[in-house]
């Protein structure tokens, strides 16, 4: 059955699976723990923080977030095209070149928005 | 398009819970911080990039600064109070701990002071040896600056190298002084003894060895694309605004003002030797960390110059009313047992009045005030020392910037918080 | 540490839990990067290329007192300062040692005065205390191993 | 640029504000100027703007305690150590100041680096400098009484521990609970 060639990758996962699991419950079978009200206090370099943690951050963060996205969802295409690359020859570079294109002219938009500057 | 409406802003962040502390900064950070709308954070008394035990109250708008209010005093250990309970003798071991990158300027300056008091004079061959532990300090002092400002801002590994030529220097003081860094080798007088046999040939192939690596730290960061962002045009300080903070020492030289109390008041022979004082324009952090790595340079020269007209003589006064007399001479002459007895129990005693004496550590101008009160302990003994004006100038120098350029900035102006607080 | 080769030469090697244990808690105790005063220096001379403290698996000097185990007070605490000793020694998460290094932090040294405590130990519990005002770098590593012997000396029971 | 010649501070003083100064003496050839403690920023403001004395640089407040018996006019002396950069001299202007009310008027509207210095000088000799910022503690910590640096403070000594008294002082040693 062709199943079967796959057992030995099934093993493997099953193992990695395991062997994670182990690892990161190890220590908290054996490790000790006292969490003291003190302990679980918000660290501020040794002093009492001022404010709450959670609060209104400048819509800067977000925008610099989205951006990154963007362009890491179009680094995950590059990958299995460059597995490929040389048996898809002239028609693969052709594609790819498009789709790299339409993404460039959103940097530069973007870019000469001023979206990239921090201030 | 339709006008777009200001959009209204939600219910800031509830501050009831803080309105004790918030209360106390009322006046210091601005009204934005009560709100809650900036945070305030705490770059506090343990972090990496403080360079000792300095706490700076962050008012932050995202990443921008809006105001720093600095808080200092963790490092208080009474230094001055306590030299005022001990004879100036022993004072000295208690100076070595105030800006401990640079232990041999502090004892300079105390016994700079003590001996102006006093009207003590120094041979010329105890001048020389003082200035080559002063130059040394100095290549020392600025090479844990450039490594901790490396690491800091990235560059690990230019701290490590700068600890590798470190080690050397230390040594030398060791061979000097029994210490590798807390030495009191500088007394009243003087030096504690002569220079020993192996001290010079050492001294001589680290003079050859040293220039190298100064080339090699250019080479890592002085043209690297990343430093020179990271450091061209952050932390920018007028010369005037520098003047009128109290800046001292390569920090205010980063801004172009030419003093260097080496020049303008030459101490313990320094008129005699010709080095020049590298200047900056701009003011910002790479000026600063220019004329260090330019200083470093000189420094070298300097002691070249001393090793090659080093005069013999005596190392320390023969004035024997302040100086204890060496123990060969103690199985010969009668005086010089009295002379023992009084200086090792009593001390020598001082006028009734006051002195002020001001020389040039690694970090700016540092100043020695003594008050004597006629008998063997001084009255009052304050240092003026050159950290405790910078870290009041570093809100001058990073509002508007960035955390991260804070980070340069701090380690720019070279401070050292047992220096500051004493 | 009780290591018994068994079942010939297989190479499976068998040692208690607790031997295991303390093994890899003295292999890569990393340190708090705490520096209060002058020890701090000579702190970071020993961490640096000449003594190299990473030898002993003790090169990543942690920030934050969430990842350390180790906290080595190199310098004088101060009545300000104290508090804020305290508040980081109960961040630390467990098991935790402290080693007290130069003679300020451990009884106040040459500040006997009313700015410094004298000895951190008024206000935490230390485990080895390193004498020598900086003590030199060989004198932390001679107290370091000695905290190495302390932590294989310790039984199940204490911690677990 | 011609640079005005160096003026002789005394002489000038004298000249802008007749009895401004008190008293001045020079020990081992340092110039001090003893003035009253209401005129201090006058005189400071005079000093560093005058063309001829230009004393633009602030080194030191230096606040000293005469504290048993004192043959000084006040119990608080408070010096300013200022250093003119054009013609590289230094100059100490002192005033005295009353035990039981020590007020000085600031300097920081002159030098804003004196803000810090007149704060440690409170902190640490409890001199008051009426229109400074924030008057607050610098180095103690907020909440500690007295003023350290008074020679009439002790030095807070604890009995050292050697062979023979080492069970007693261990005694009440406080120790650190877990």
């Amino acid at each position: 059955m062709v199943l079967d060639q796959f057992a030995p990758a099934g093993v493997l996962l099953l193992i990695a699976i395991a062997l994670t699991f182990i690892i990161l419950n190890i220590s908290r079978v054996f490790g000790p723990h006292n969490p003291t009200t003190r302990k679980t206090d918000a660290y501020e370099s040794g002093m009492a923080p001022i404010g709450p943690a959670v609060r209104r951050l400048p819509v800067k963060f977000y925008l610099v977030g989205v951006l990154f996205i963007l362009f890491d969802v179009e680094v995950i295409f590059f990958l299995p095209w460059s597995v490929v690359f040389r048996d898809l020859g002239f028609y693969g570079l052709a594609v790819m070149g498009l789709f790299t294109l339409i993404l460039t002219v959103g940097l530069i938009y973007e870019w000469k928005k001023g979206a990239l500057e921090w201030e | 398009m339709a006008e777009m409406t200001a959009p209204t802003t939600g219910p800031t962040t509830d501050m009831s819970q803080w309105q004790g502390s918030l209360d106390e900064l009322r006046g210091l950070v601005s009204d934005r911080a009560m709100t809650g709308e900036t945070m305030l954070l705490n770059m506090g008394p343990h972090h990496p990039s403080t360079h000792g035990v300095l706490r700076l109250l962050l008012e932050l708008d995202g990443e921008e600064v809006v105001s720093c209010l600095p808080d200092v005093g963790f490092l208080h250990t009474g230094i001055e109070k306590n030299i005022e309970s001990k004879t100036y003798e022993k004072g000295v071991t208690l100076t070595d701990r105030m800006d401990y990158l640079a232990p041999m300027s502090n004892n300079m300056a105390f016994n700079l002071a003590v001996e102006k008091l006093v009207d003590l004079d120094v041979p010329p061959r105890g001048q020389v040896i003082r200035v080559i532990c002063l130059e040394l300090t100095r290549i020392q002092s600025h090479l844990v600056w450039l490594g901790t400002h490396a690491i800091d801002m990235g560059a690990m590994s230019v701290f490590l190298y700068c600890f590798r030529e470190r080690e050397r220097i230390l040594d030398m003081f060791e061979m000097l002084s029994g210490q590798r860094m807390m030495g009191s080798y500088f007394r009243p007088g003087g030096v504690w003894r002569d220079l020993r046999p192996e001290f010079l040939p050492a001294l001589e192939d680290f003079l050859d060895y040293f220039p190298a690596k100064i080339e090699d730290y250019e080479k890592l960061l002085t043209s690297n694309p990343l430093w020179l962002d990271r450091t061209q045009g952050v932390g920018i300080i007028e010369p005037d605004v520098a003047l009128a903070w109290g800046v001292s020492g390569p920090s205010l030289r980063g801004s172009g003002v030419n003093w260097d109390i080496r020049k303008a008041m030459p101490y313990s022979g320094y008129e005699n030797y010709e080095f020049n004082v590298p200047l900056g324009e701009h003011g910002d952090v790479y000026d600063r960390y220019i004329i260090r790595i330019q200083e470093m340079r000189e420094s070298l020269k300097i002691i070249r110059q001393a090793i090659d007209n080093l005069p013999d003589g005596p190392f320390r006064s023969e004035n024997r009313k302040f100086v204890p007399p060496p123990r060969t001479e103690l199985g010969q002459s009668m005086e010089a047992v009295i002379h023992h007895f009084k200086l090792w129990t009593e001390g020598f005693s001082a006028p009734d009045d006051e002195v002020f004496v001001a020389i040039e550590s690694p970090r700016g101008e540092i100043g020695c005030y003594i008050h004597g009160t006629g008998g063997t302990m001084p009255r009052k003994v304050r240092f003026k020392t050159p950290s405790f004006m910078h870290i009041q100038a570093i809100p001058v120098m990073s509002e508007g910037h960035m955390i991260a350029d804070l980070v340069g900035i701090i380690g720019s102006v070279d401070i050292v918080l047992g220096d500051c607080d004493r | 540490m009780g290591v018994t080769p068994k079942l010939g030469n297989l190479g499976v090697v068998t040692t208690g839990l607790e031997d295991a244990v303390n093994w890899a808690r003295t292999g890569a105790t990393w340190p708090l990067l705490f520096g209060l005063a002058c020890c701090a220096i000579e702190y970071m001379s020993t961490q640096a290329g000449n003594y190299d403290l990473a030898r002993f698996g003790m090169e990543l000097n942690r920030a934050s007192p969430r990842q350390a185990d180790l906290m080595i007070v190199a310098g004088r605490v101060t009545r300000k300062m104290a508090p804020v000793v305290r508040q980081l020694y109960d961040q630390m998460s467990d098991p935790k040692w402290v080693i007290s290094m130069g003679d300020c932090a451990s009884c106040g040294g040459v500040y006997n005065n009313y700015a410094v405590v004298q000895g951190v130990d008024e206000i935490i519990p230390v485990d080895v205390y390193v004498a020598g005002c900086p003590p030199r770098p060989e004198q932390l590593m001679h107290g370091i191993l000695t905290l190495h012997e302390k932590i294989k000396g310790e039984r199940i029971a204490d911690w677990a | 640029m011609n640079i005005p010649d160096p003026l002789d501070p005394v002489a000038a003083l004298n000249a802008a504000h007749p009895d401004a100064i008190k008293d001045t003496k020079t020990f081992r050839d340092e110039l001090t100027i003893i003035i009253e403690p209401q005129d201090v920023p006058t005189v400071l403001r005079y000093l560093r703007d005058t063309p001829g004395l230009i004393y633009n640089y602030l080194s030191d407040i230096s606040p000293v305690d005469y504290y048993p018996e004192y043959d000084r006019p006040a119990r608080f002396g408070v010096s300013y150590h200022i250093y003119s950069m054009l013609y590289n001299r230094r100059l100490r202007v002192k005033t005295f100041v009353e035990e039981d009310e020590p007020v000085v008027p600031t300097a920081t509207t002159i030098w804003p680096g004196a803000n810090w210095l007149e704060r440690e000088a409170h902190d640490m000799m409890g001199i008051v400098f009426d229109g400074h910022p924030d008057l607050r503690r610098l180095l103690m910590p907020a909440d500690w009484d007295g003023h350290p640096h008074r020679r009439d403070y002790p030095l807070g000594y604890e009995t050292i521990q050697f062979s023979f008294n080492v069970e007693e002082i261990m005694k009440h040693k406080p120790f650190a609970k877990e």
